[in-house]
Order: structure tokens, then C-alpha cells, then sequence
């Protein structure tokens, strides 16, 4: 059922009008903070407006602007788009809590504070976008908007940073845009509204060329290997940055549009007629996604600075998500797009946990974290709860995503992903548990070992997510929670 | 080398347009696209319905009039170029190379200057407003009247130059040549007609034919006097020198 | 009403030429006067031209005789779809003036002032009176009012420099005028007529000879230099970046599109789609030229320091960006060309818009700084937010990243080039917009993210005469990127017309 | 065309022939010659070689001044008339730039004290 409404436009322009404000008032700290709270919450409650609409199967849409015949600026949730967009508006108002505390006392909060709001008004666009060309936008936008973010710091090596990360994605938006052109030309709309638009009269060869543009540009974001240098750089930025961004939005609207891309472009049968003539374009994704997973593990074990550890495990983690996408399977779609919000959550406890005690202790690297744990036993706590999600225990999160992206690999007969799942699980524990150890079983380096725990707005976010993991994992199955969306998003593809 | 690809570029160059002149009808001819599409309208219908013996003179001014407008209008950007780039003249501030000179100016060149000043304006007057009926017209009158005005100063000297020319009448002069063509086009606006139209039939018939030819006759004297004026602003600008 | 409006497209020339005219005498009076008057002026013709805009909409193109001469006898201006570029030129003329009053203070002498003004509504007149006329003899006579009064903007401060690319601009325009020229001539001969719908239907009459391919030659090389594609660019960097910055947002934003306006008058209107001269190979030549140009144009901006010159640079390589769309055709198929067409002429629009915003900041920086080089200018960010903002706005435009209006033509030429299998154009235009993109950041980086030199006393924000414009430009780039199908409403009979197209039409439909 | 057409071609159309020759000598002229009133020389030749094409392009054989008027009779033979037209615009343009030209070299002249392009590359 298609509803048209104007929620999915106001819950972007929220956050607009929030940066805009910012922008003109931002001085003055006690507005700023009103600005930013209100507007997350005040977002995060239109968007709840809509979740029992999209449980039920309702589309809203609304129709912005046309641009040429055929193609409009067009926002339309569906189910997937309303989980992403629930993630991002949820976890912002919990980062926004947290980036209170943390920039304390740093430079350019103004700046700061506008760019997060739209950052995040062009992520839950992104999510609610309803045509590849509105998708694309947004994705542009996003890249611009989080450029003032990455070089906050302003030091050379976040400059050197943020060019980085400006190279890589604008070059994988160029892909996209050429690549959207294409289909365009080949299908004459861009609409996600069908379960695959392309047909195979196309040609393979164009096919092919269209998918891999796609993946190649979405892949960037997405950070799947080689594309994922600009990820662990662009960890100079402040923890929130880091945390929302870089563990959230910024990669999660790769993987997002990777999603869009394979279900609502190419769709299953297609893809399956493509895989039958020889071109198995999806069995490629797969191999990069267990290659990176796989990988990234490996390079996370060999990084000393816990943001670079966790942003190794981000880009392996990523790969989680890509894997179930190009499964192909309902149980491992299902499985990859419940894995966007745990893995958000997840990694958001970490970021956080990272953050707190850079700002508490000044430390950046493991090797410094000796007894930490001692001091600061309820963020290590949330840290622990965190990692077991990371590893896919039960019961936490992890080891729903975990287990549905499993039986989907097998459902496509495709074992060797359950391997390499398993594989990562272990990886994971060798470089997540040694931190946990390193805090608690062992004796800080200067013997001190008197509790000094964080300020509340670092506690209280951090509690938050990790009680998340754990409600999640134990109650996966009542209503009213991510999976079931998800499922509903699963069947709009396998329609 | 560089030269040698110069020539060989510009050689290719010269056989390429001389192959395209040569291709075009022979040079003469009366069965020419050129002479037998437009052509004949004017020959035959010109006098009648441009108003002038002078067939290119009502060419010029009546059938692409618009053309000569912004003809007109380049001899004035022409002047304000310069004026842009170098600066107006001031009697205070500047002299002239031909006051530093020191070589004496001889009594002949002088006296025969003086003497043909007049007749030269004079001449120009006539070419000016004998452009319909004989070869001539406003710009070659105005090119005259400028050339007085350059060999007057040269031989008198710039003060003397500039006093006999002061700015204040030059600067509203020097734009004559468009002002007239707006006025004279303008009028046909009024009647209903287009820009540029002479022959109005909104007023008496009997008059009609003299109201064209006074409208002629002030673009004509426009283009002439501010042709010339700009010529000897132009001049007066480039041959200013700043005073020790 | 109508009576009136079928006066317009001549009365915004001749306004402007009258108004010139008469300047010199009104700063007589007062020396303030004239901007007042250069500012009435403009405006009235901006007012002309909006009547005879909204007449071509509602009631389709208009011709008009002059002295009421039918067209191969007398000359006739045609106010059609194209010519709807004389609304921008009129409409930028007038923020530029308004931005002029402040700014000549800082690098014109004061006595100086009125005949900046008159230079200024000398070169609109050329600019509106090219873009309106139908007969080819007038279109070269008014190519010659706004070049020569471009050469004398460029020279018109007492900078060394400054004379020297003006004379080259002179050397390099005289030339490309002097082909033009040739090519009218050889036309008129193989024609016999110059008026240029006239030309076009005689064109088809006669067998094609020779005469023609080289006078077409002639014209594309002529135009190219205006416009300044490569190789024929080298005089483009020194003009645009040395002339004072109004001057060099007129020149950066309209007077090379003078040269693609000519470009299109000539292929499409008198050698026609479709006619029996194949001019296929010029207009391929020409895109490969495009791509090139866009390549080398981004690239050099690479190495500049000067912002200014920066932004000359990225002007050659824009001009690339719509020689581009507008050499995507196909002979026999016109439809094909479309979509490449559209992309083209919304550049035209949307590039001026933005280069005027970015020259007209650059310039707000220079008159309170005094500096033009990056190195120098850093940190003006917080001094200045709102010129830098839109400065910030204009870059993100120029580099093609939506919302902002440089996207829609990356949007439609690539679409264009897919249409024709091109894909390496396309990919050379993705590359050029990538290249444009790491030196704009340079910019934003430097203003906003980098800690200046030595502490910077006494700057603060732009005066009001300058800053509305600068903050109507900037909203410009962005509501015409957002409001795109505004815009495109303008340029699709546009497009379709030049093809030959009926002006509705609509691709696939 | 066989060679001896083109040679008669080229003895009929020698105006033209002549014209686009002294466009060439022009251009060649603007492009070798360093001095800068060479080059502004060199443009003016190219302007000539373009008005003698056009101007020889109106010619007819036994054609008239077309000036009508008394003494002459009804069926005499006019030379175009338009081409003339034309060139005296053409004429008026190129003393336009001819005078920018010159302005644009006395200013430099004085700003820089050479006219020789290659000496005015070295000052910056």
C-alpha cells in the first residue's frame, strides 16, 4: 500500500533547519545544545510515526521536485529504507548525547554541530530515497558534508585524511553517477519501486560493466578490500565523528546502496539469469566480501591504536553485510540488513568506549591500556558486552545476524561462507579479548587503581548500546524489533 | 624547426582556402549566387524605396541600417577603448611630442595649414551630406573632418589644439553617431513601425518623403561629426605627454 | 501589451547602445552619476528583455525587420529560443554593476570610473546584440563592439601586466574575428544572401561545394578562439585572472559563451542537421577538442596559486564541459543529439552563474585583503563567513556535486555520451570534474581550514553593494540546482529547437 | 578538376587567390615577429586581405559605380553593391582595433620600454 505523505520529507529537512540554526545561533552553547537534542529527538519521533505504517507493508512517498521526464527527486520509505533511516536517527540522538560531552572544550563547535545535523539529514535521505538518482544525491551530499568533520582537527594529518577520503568516495560517486546513467539509458527509469528494473536484453556484457561501476562506487563506502583505504585514516576525526560516521552512516550508506543497488536494480532473478550465461557477478561480490572479511580480521589483529584496530574490524564487519546481500538467499538478506544495526550498535559501544578513555586517560594505543578496567570498570563492561556481540555469542546481536546470514549461505549452498563466518568469529575473539584481558587481568603501569569513571554523558550512551546488543540477541523475535522489519524489507524483494 | 612547421602549417593553410576561393563562381561574373539573389532589389527598387541616388549609401543607412548603427557604435567603443587604456588628454596636466620637439616649425606648413583648415572642414561638410547623391557619406566625411583636426594640432602645437577642440564640446560630440541613429529610429516607434524606419506613413503624404530625407540627413551629420571628434579625441589621447 | 513586446528584442540593444553612448556626457554633470545611470540602464534593458522572454514563451519566437525590411533585404533580428541567453547576460550585467560600485575604487582611477561603466554596457550591447540577430554581417559587427570592449576592460588598470594579455586577447581576438569575417565572406558568396535563415535554406539549394566545408572551418576556428577552447586557450589564463573581478566575471561567465553561442548559430542554424553539408566531422573534432580542453584546463588550474587564476583556468575547462554537449549530435538521427544538447546549453547558464559567483568573491577578497594568492588568503573564513560561504557554495557547484546546478549537465552530457556510445567522454569529463573538485577543496581548505600566516587585523565582511549579489549568485547555484526543472523548462525548446526538433518535444515521448 | 581548369580557375578568381595569399603573409607575420607594431602590421595586412577578397567579390565585368542618378541610362550594369557596404564597415572596424591596438603598445611602451615580445615575457 503506497501512502503519500510528507513525514519522509520533514524527517531530512529536521535536521536541515537544525544546521541551519546552528549556523546562525551557534555560538552561544546552551542554544546549540537545544538545537541538536531537540532535533534529534524530534526526528527520531517522525520517524517512529512511520515504523508501525512500515510493519505493516505501508510505502510513504513523497515526490519532491521533478528533474527531467522520468526521473524526480522522490522520497519513499520502504521497509529497508525505514530501518536505515530508524538506525541513524536513533543513534544520533544517543551520539549527540555523547558528542556533548566529548567536544567540551575543543575548537569550531559550531562547525561542528551543523555539519553533524546534516550529515545525518542527508544519511536518513539517503535511506529514504526513492529513486537511484535521489540515492545519488544524497550520497554526494554525504560526502561533502562529512568533509568539514574528518579534518576537524585541522592538523596535517587530518588534512592528508580528509583528501584521502574526498579522493576515494568522489571518485566512487562518479562511478555511480556514470554507472546510473546507464541504467537509465538502458531501462529508462531508476525507480526502486520494482524488484529489479534491468532486464537481460540489455546485454550481459553492459550488465556486468553497470554492476561492477555500482560496486566499484558503492564499494568505496562500503570500504569492501582494496577500496578501504580512506576508512582507517579518517579515524583522526573526534570519537562521535568516528562513531556515527565511520561505524554508521558514511560506510552504511555504501552498504546500503550496495543493498539497493543488488535487490531493487538488478534483482534476484536476474542476477541468477546473469550467473546462468556465465556472468556470476554475485559469487564475485561474495568473494570480495569473504576476502575482506577475512583480511580485515587480520589487519585488525596487527593495529595497536584501538580506533585503527576498531576501524579494521569495521571494514571486516562491513563485509558481514555484503556477503549476506550477494547470498542471495531471503535468510541471508535478512541476516546482512539486521547486521546494519547491530554492528551499528555494536560498534558505536566501542567507539565510544574509545572515546571516553582517550578523553579520561589520553591514551590511544592497546599496548597503553594496561588496567583500565580497574578504572573505569562500567565502559570496559559495555566494551566486553560488545566484543562478545562482535564474535556472534549468544545471546547477543551478533549472533542473530550471525546466524541468519549461516543459514542463508547454506540455503545457497554456498558452505564455504559459513567457514569463513566461523573463521572471522575466532579472529575476532584474538583481537577483541586481549583488550578486555589487558583491562581487567592486568596491573595498570603506574599501580593506580582507584575508580575514575567517565561523565555521564559518556556513560550513558555507552550503557545504552550495550544493553541494546544484549535485549536484541535475547529477544529477537518479538515484535516491534529490527528483525521484523527486516523480514518485511526480505519480502519486498523476493517478491 | 619550429619555423619550418610554422610554414608548412600555413602553407597547408593557404592551399586549403586558395582551393576554396577557387572553387567559388568565377571573379566577375554577373550569374553569380551574390549578384542575382539580393542584389537586383537593391539595383532596381533602391532609389525609390531607400531615397538615395547612391545605391551603397542606401544600402548603409536604410536597409541595413542596423549594421551601420553598430558600426557607429564601434568607432565609439574604439575611443572609449583608448581613453580606457591611456587616459583622456587635460590641458593642465599634458603636452604633446609636438611642443618638445626641437625642431622649428616652418612658416609654409604653417601658413598653408591655416589657409586649407577651412576648406578641409568644408570639404568634409560636403562629402557628409552629399553621401546620397555621390560617392561619399558620413564615415569618409568624418574621416576628413578628423584628419583636419590632426593637422592642426600637429602644425599649432597640442594647446593650441585642444583650445580650438576643448573637451567639454568633445565629449558630447563624440557620441553624435549613435544618438542620431537613435533619434532618427526611434521616431518610427511612435507611429507603430519598426526601429529604424524612415518612410512614415503617419504623417501628411506630402511630407513624407522630406521627413525621410531630414532623418537621413541627421544620421548622416551624426556619423560625420562624431566619426571626426572621435578621431581627434583618439588622437589627442595617444599623442598626450605628461608635462615635467 | 503585445504591440509593445515585439519591440523588446531590439529595444534591450539599443538601450544599452544609447546608454553607452550617453554615459560619457551624463558623468559630466556628476562623477556618481553614472553609475546611477549604467545601473538604470541596465536594468531597463533587463526589463526589455524579460518582456520579450516572456512574449517568446507565450507566443513563440519573434522576428523582427528592421526599418520593416522583409529578411534577406534588411536585417532581422530573431529573438528565438537561444537567444534566451540575453535574459542571463542582462540579469548578471546588472548584479555586476551594482557590484562595480565599491569595488572599481580598490584598482580603476577615479576619472576612470565613467568609462569603466560605459566599457561595461558597451559589452552587454555586444553580448545581447549577438545573441538576438539573425543576419551574420550584424552578428560580426557586434562580435566587434564587445570584443574590443573586452580587450579595454582587461587594460583598463594601470597594471604592467595587465596590457600585455590584453594585447594578446587582442592579437588572438582580431585574428579569430578576421576568420569569421572570411567565412562570412566566402558564404556570401556561395549564398548571396546574409541573413542567416536564408543562407541555410540556399545552403540546401545549391549542390555543396567546397567553399562551404573551408568558410565552415573558418567559423569553428573563429569561435573557438572566443571561446577558448584548446589548443587556442593561452590567452584565456592572463586575461581572466589580471582584469579587474567584475570584469572578469562578465568575461569568465559570458563573453566566452559568446564564441558557443556562435558556434551553435553557425552549425545549427545555417549548416543545419539533416542538410547537405555533413559537418559530423567538425562537430567530432570539436568533441575530442572538448575533452582535451576539459583535461588541460583542470589540470594547469592544478598548479596556480592565484585564485583567480585558479578560476580562468576552470573556465577553460567548463567552456570543454559545453563544447561537449553541444558537439554530441547525429546527422541523420537529431533526437540522438538531445540529450547532450540540453546539457550544454544549461551549462551555459549555470557556469556563468557560478564562475560570476566565484570571481566576484575572489574579488571581495582582494578589495578588503588586498591579496589574490591562496598562501596568503588563508584563515578569511571566520573573517568573512559570508563571501566564503558562497564562495564554498560556488565550488562544490562548479564541481559537478549535487544538488548544486554544475551537476546537471555533468548529468545530461553523460548521458548524452552514452547515448552515443562515448563512454571516454564521459569518463573524461568524470576525471575533469575529479580534477576540478581537489583544487576547489584547495581553495575551501585554505579560507576556511587553515591557520593564517600572521594573525589578520582590520578584515572584516565585504560591503552590502558586494555581498548581494555575491548571496544572490550563491542562491542562484543552488535553487537552480535544486529547482533544475526550472531551468530546463528554459532550455528544452532550447535544445530541441536547434536540432530541428519541435519545441516539445520530450525525449522517448 | 584537371589541372589546366584549376589554372584557369586560378587566373579568372586571381583577386581572391591574392587575397588569401596576404591572409597567409598576415598570419605569418603575427606568428614569427616578435615586435609588437609587427604583429599589429601583420593583423592590419590580414584585415586588407580580407576586404580585397570581399571587395573584388561584388566586381562585374563592365559594371558601374551604383550611383543612379542623371546621365545614366536605365540599363546600365552595377557592380554589387553590397560588398562595398560591408567593407566600409569592415573598414571602420578594423581602424577600431587598429587604434586599440596602437593605445595598448604606446601604454606598454611606456610601462616597459621594449615592444619586443619576447623581452615583454621576461618582465613580470
Amino acid at each position: 500500500m503506497i501512502v503519500h505523505d510528507i513525514r519522509p520529507l520533514l524527517a531530512p529537512t529536521i535536521s536541515i533547519l537544525c544546521a541551519i540554526l546552528i549556523f546562525w545561533r551557534g555560538e552561544n552553547t546552551y542554544l546549540r545544545r537545544i538545537f541538536s537534542i531537540s532535533a534529534a529527538i524530534l526526528k527520531w519521533v517522525i520517524v517512529l510515526s512511520m515504523l508501525p505504517g512500515s510493519l505493516k507493508g505501508v510505502i510513504y512517498v513523497t515526490e519532491l521536485i521533478p528533474f527531467t521526464p522520468g526521473i524526480s527527486f522522490l522520497l519513499r520509505v520502504d521497509a529497508l529504507g525505514m530501518f536505515f533511516g530508524m538506525v541513524s536517527s536513533t543513534l544520533w540522538i544517543i551520539t549527540t548525547v555523547y558528542a556533548i560531552g566529548y567536544m567540551e572544550g575543543e575548537h569550531a563547535r559550531k562547525r561542528f554541530f551543523a555539519f553533524f545535523a546534516l550529515c545525518v539529514s542527508t544519511t536518513v535521505g539517503l535511506a529514504f530515497a526513492g529513486n537511484l538518482f535521489t540515492l545519488f544525491v544524497f550520497y554526494e551530499m554525504l560526502t561533502v558534508s562529512t568533509y568539514p568533520l574528518v579534518i576537524h582537527e585541522e592538523t596535517p594529518e587530518a588534512m592528508k585524511a580528509g583528501r584521502k577520503y574526498l579522493v576515494y568516495t568522489l571518485t566512487g560517486g562518479s562511478l555511480i553517477l556514470f554507472a546510473t546513467a546507464l541504467v537509465f539509458y538502458q531501462a529508462n527509469t531508476v525507480a526502486f519501486d520494482q524488484p529489479g528494473i534491468l532486464s537481460i536484453n540489455s546485454g550481459v556484457g553492459i550488465l556486468v560493466v553497470i554492476f561492477a561501476m555500482f560496486m566499484l562506487g558503492f564499494g568505496v563506502k562500503a570500504a569492501i578490500m582494496p577500496l578501504h583505504g580512506w576508512l582507517p585514516s579518517a579515524m583522526v576525526a573526534p570519537t562521535p565523528v568516528s562513531a556515527l560516521l565511520h561505524a554508521v552512516a558514511v560506510v552504511k550508506a555504501g552498504v546500503f546502496g550496495i543493498t539497493r543497488v543488488v535487490y531493487n536494480i538488478f534483482g534476484v532473478s536476474l542476477l541468477k539469469e546473469m550467473a546462468s550465461k556465465g556472468a556470476d557477478v554475485a559469487s564475485v561480490l561474495m568473494w570480495a566480501a569473504m576476502i575482506t572479511i577475512v583480511l580485515g580480521s587480520l589487519m585488525a589483529l596487527m593495529q595497536d591504536g584501538f580506533k585503527k584496530r576498531l576501524a579494521y574490524s569495521t571494514i571486516s564487519q562491513l563485509s558481514y553485510i555484503v556477503l549476506g546481500v550477494s547470498l542471495l538467499t531471503p535468510d541471508s538478506v535478512m541476516g546482512g540488513i539486521v547486521h546494519i544495526v547491530n554492528q551499528a550498535f555494536m560498534k558505536i559501544t566501542m567507539f565510544f568506549v574509545a572515546g571516553a578513555i582517550y578523553k579520561k586517560t589520553h591514551k590511544k594505543n592497546i599496548s597503553e591500556m594496561h588496567g583500565i578496567g580497574h578504572k573505569m570498570p562500567i565502559t570496559m563492561a559495555t566494551f566486553t558486552i560488545a566484543s562478545f556481540g562482535m564474535m556472534g555469542l549468544p545471546p547477543t546481536a551478533g549472533f542473530i545476524s550471525k546466524w541468519y546470514l549461516s543459514l542463508g549461505a547454506l540455503a545457497a549452498d554456498k558452505p564455504i561462507a559459513v567457514i569463513v563466518l566461523l573463521l572471522s568469529s575466532f579472529l575476532n575473539a584474538i583481537y577483541f579479548l586481549p583488550i578486555v584481558y589487558r583491562a581487567y587481568f592486568m596491573k595498570p603501569l603506574d599501580g593506580d587503581t582507584t575508580m575514575d569513571e567517565a561523565h555521564w554523558t559518556f556513560l550513558v550512551p555507552c550503557i545504552i548500546c550495550a544493553l541494546y546488543t544484549i535485549g536484541l540477541g535475547l529477544f529477537a523475535e518479538l515484535p516491534f524489533v529490527p528483525l521484523e522489519l527486516s523480514r518485511i524489507a526480505v519480502t519486498q524483494f523476493f517478491r | 624547426m619550429k619555423k619550418g612547421v610554422i610554414i608548412f602549417a600555413l602553407f597547408l593553410l593557404w592551399v586549403l582556402l586558395v582551393a576554396a576561393v577557387i572553387a567559388l563562381p568565377p571573379m566577375g561574373s554577373s550569374e553569380t549566387p551574390a549578384y542575382t539573389h539580393v542584389v537586383p532589389r537593391y539595383l532596381e527598387k533602391e532609389v525609390e524605396e531607400g531615397g538615395a541616388n547612391n545605391i551603397v549609401t542606401g544600402i548603409i543607412l536604410n536597409y541595413r541600417g542596423y549594421d551601420t548603427m553598430g558600426e557607429v557604435t564601434v568607432i565609439f567603443t574604439a575611443l572609449i577603448c583608448v581613453l580606457a587604456v591611456l587616459g583622456r588628454e587635460n590641458i593642465k596636466r599634458h603636452t604633446s611630442k609636438v611642443e618638445l620637439s626641437s625642431v622649428e616649425k616652418s612658416v609654409i606648413v604653417k601658413s598653408v595649414v591655416r589657409l586649407l583648415a577651412p576648406f578641409i572642414i568644408l570639404f568634409a561638410l560636403y562629402i557628409i551630406l552629399h553621401g546620397a547623391e555621390s560617392p561619399g557619406g558620413g564615415f569618409q566625411g568624418g574621416a576628413i573632418l578628423g584628419a583636419s583636426v590632426i593637422v592642426f594640432t600637429l602644425t599649432f602645437g597640442f594647446t593650441l589644439g585642444m583650445k580650438k577642440f576643448p573637451l567639454k564640446y568633445r565629449t558630447i560630440l563624440e557620441s553624435a553617431g549613435p544618438l542620431s541613429f537613435f533619434i532618427s529610429g526611434v521616431v518610427a516607434l511612435f507611429c507603430g513601425l519598426n526601429f529604424l524606419t524612415y518612410m512614415l506613413p503617419c504623417i501628411n503624404h506630402a511630407y513624407q518623403d522630406l521627413v525621410r530625407h531630414l532623418l537621413l540627413l541627421i544620421i548622416e551629420i551624426g556619423i560625420g561629426i562624431g566619426g571626426g571628434t572621435v578621431i581627434g579625441s583618439i588622437f589627442f589621447a595617444m599623442e598626450k605627454v605628461e608635462k615635467e | 501589451m503585445l504591440e509593445f513586446s515585439q519591440h523588446c528584442p531590439v529595444l534591450m540593444t539599443i538601450t544599452l547602445l544609447v546608454g553607452a553612448a550617453l554615459t560619457p556626457i551624463v558623468s559630466r554633470f556628476r562623477k556618481k552619476l553614472s553609475f546611477l545611470w549604467a545601473m538604470f540602464i541596465s536594468l531597463l534593458s533587463f526589463f526589455f528583455c524579460s518582456c520579450a522572454t516572456w512574449r517568446l514563451y507565450s507566443e513563440g519566437p519573434i522576428s523582427y525587420w528592421l526599418s520593416g525590411w522583409e529578411p534577406p533585404y534588411g536585417i532581422e533580428v530573431r529573438f528565438d529560443y537561444v537567444s534566451t541567453i540575453t535574459f542571463l547576460m542582462t540579469g548578471l550585467g546588472v548584479l555586476i554593476i551594482f557590484y562595480s560600485r565599491k569595488y572599481i575604487e580598490h584598482e580603476i582611477n577615479e576619472d576612470k570610473f565613467s568609462l569603466y561603466y560605459t566599457l561595461v554596457l558597451l559589452l552587454l550591447c555586444g553580448m545581447v546584440g549577438f545573441s538576438v540577430t539573425g543576419d551574420m554581417f550584424n552578428l560580426y559587427v557586434f562580435l566587434e563592439i564587445l570584443s574590443l570592449s573586452g580587450y579595454a576592460l582587461i587594460a583598463i588598470t594601470e597594471e604592467k601586466l595587465n596590457a600585455m594579455a590584453s594585447f594578446k586577447y587582442l592579437v588572438m581576438g582580431a585574428i579569430s574575428s578576421l576568420s569569421i569575417l572570411a567565412g562570412i565572406a566566402l558564404l556570401y558568396n556561395v549564398t548571396g544572401t546574409l541573413n542567416m535563415a536564408d543562407m541555410a535554406l540556399r545552403l540546401q539549394q545549391f549542390p555543396p561545394i567546397l567553399t562551404s566545408y573551408v568558410a565552415l572551418v573558418l567559423f569553428v576556428v573563429g569561435f573557438s578562439v572566443k571561446a577558448a577552447m584548446f589548443p587556442v586557450h593561452i590567452w584565456l589564463p592572463d586575461a581572466h585572472a589580471l582584469a579587474p573581478s567584475p570584469v572578469s566575471a562578465l568575461l569568465s561567465g559570458l563573453v566566452i559563451k559568446v564564441g558557443i553561442v556562435g558556434m551553435i548559430r553557425i552549425l545549427y542554424t545555417v549548416y543545419r542537421l539533416g542538410g547537405n553539408i555533413n559537418f559530423i566531422p567538425v562537430t567530432n573534432f570539436m568533441g575530442w577538442l572538448a575533452a582535451i580542453t576539459i583535461l588541460i584546463g583542470a589540470f594547469f588550474a592544478f598548479f596556480q596559486d592565484d585564485i583567480k587564476m585558479i578560476f580562468a583556468y576552470s573556465s577553460i575547462s567548463n567552456i570543454g564541459y559545453i563544447v561537449m554537449g553541444i558537439s554530441l549530435v547525429s546527422f541523420t538521427q537529431p533526437e540522438k543529439g538531445y540529450l547532450g544538447m540540453v546539457g550544454g546549453l544549461i551549462h551555459i547558464f549555470n557556469h556563468a552563474i557560478i564562475k560570476s559567483t566565484l570571481f566576484l568573491c575572489a574579488g571581495a577578497l582582494i578589495y578588503k585583503t588586498g591579496f589574490r594568492k591562496l598562501s596568503d588568503l588563508r584563515g578569511m573564513g571566520k573573517k568573512m563567513p559570508i563571501t566564503c560561504g558562497a564562495l564554498t557554495i560556488a565550488s562544490i557547484s562548479i564541481a559537478g556535486i549535487p544538488p548544486t546546478s554544475g551537476f546537471i549537465c555533468k548529468w545530461y552530457i553523460i548521458l548524452g555520451a552514452i547515448e552515443f556510445g562515448k563512454w571516454y567522454f564521459a569518463a573524461a569529463l568524470l576525471i575533469g570534474t575529479l580534477l576540478v573538485f581537489a583544487y576547489y577543496i584547495k581553495i575551501v581548505n585554505a579560507i576556511f581550514f587553515r591557520e593564517p600566516n600572521e594573525p589578520i587585523t582590520k578584515v572584516d565582511e565585504a560591503p552590502m553593494s558586494m555581498l548581494i549579489p555575491i548571496v544572490l549568485l550563491a542562491i542562484g547555484c543552488l535553487v537552480l540546482g535544486v529547482f533544475a526543472y526550472l531551468p530546463l523548462a528554459v532550455i528544452r525548446p532550447a535544445a530541441a529547437t536547434i536540432l530541428g526538433l519541435p519545441s516539445t518535444y520530450i525525449p522517448g515521448g | 578538376m584537371s589541372p589546366a581548369e584549376i589554372l584557369n580557375k586560378l587566373t579568372v578568381n586571381f583577386n581572391y587567390v591574392v587575397a588569401m595569399t596576404l591572409f597567409i603573409i598576415g598570419l605569418y607575420t603575427i606568428i614569427s615577429k616578435p615586435n609588437l607594431i609587427k604583429k599589429f602590421m601583420g593583423l592590419n595586412i590580414m584585415e586588407t586581405s580580407v576586404f580585397l577578397f570581399v571587395v573584388s567579390s561584388g566586381a562585374v565585368m563592365g559594371g558601374k559605380a551604383p550611383i543612379v542618378g542623371e546621365g545614366v541610362s536605365p540599363g546600365t550594369v552595377f557592380v554589387n553593391p553590397i560588398p562595398q557596404a560591408l567593407i566600409l564597415t569592415g573598414i571602420v572596424v578594423a581602424m577600431s582595433t587598429t587604434a586599440l591596438a596602437l593605445a595598448l603598445i604606446i601604454k606598454l611602451y611606456e610601462q616597459c620600454g621594449t615592444l619586443n615580445a619576447d623581452k615583454l615575457k621576461e618582465i613580470k
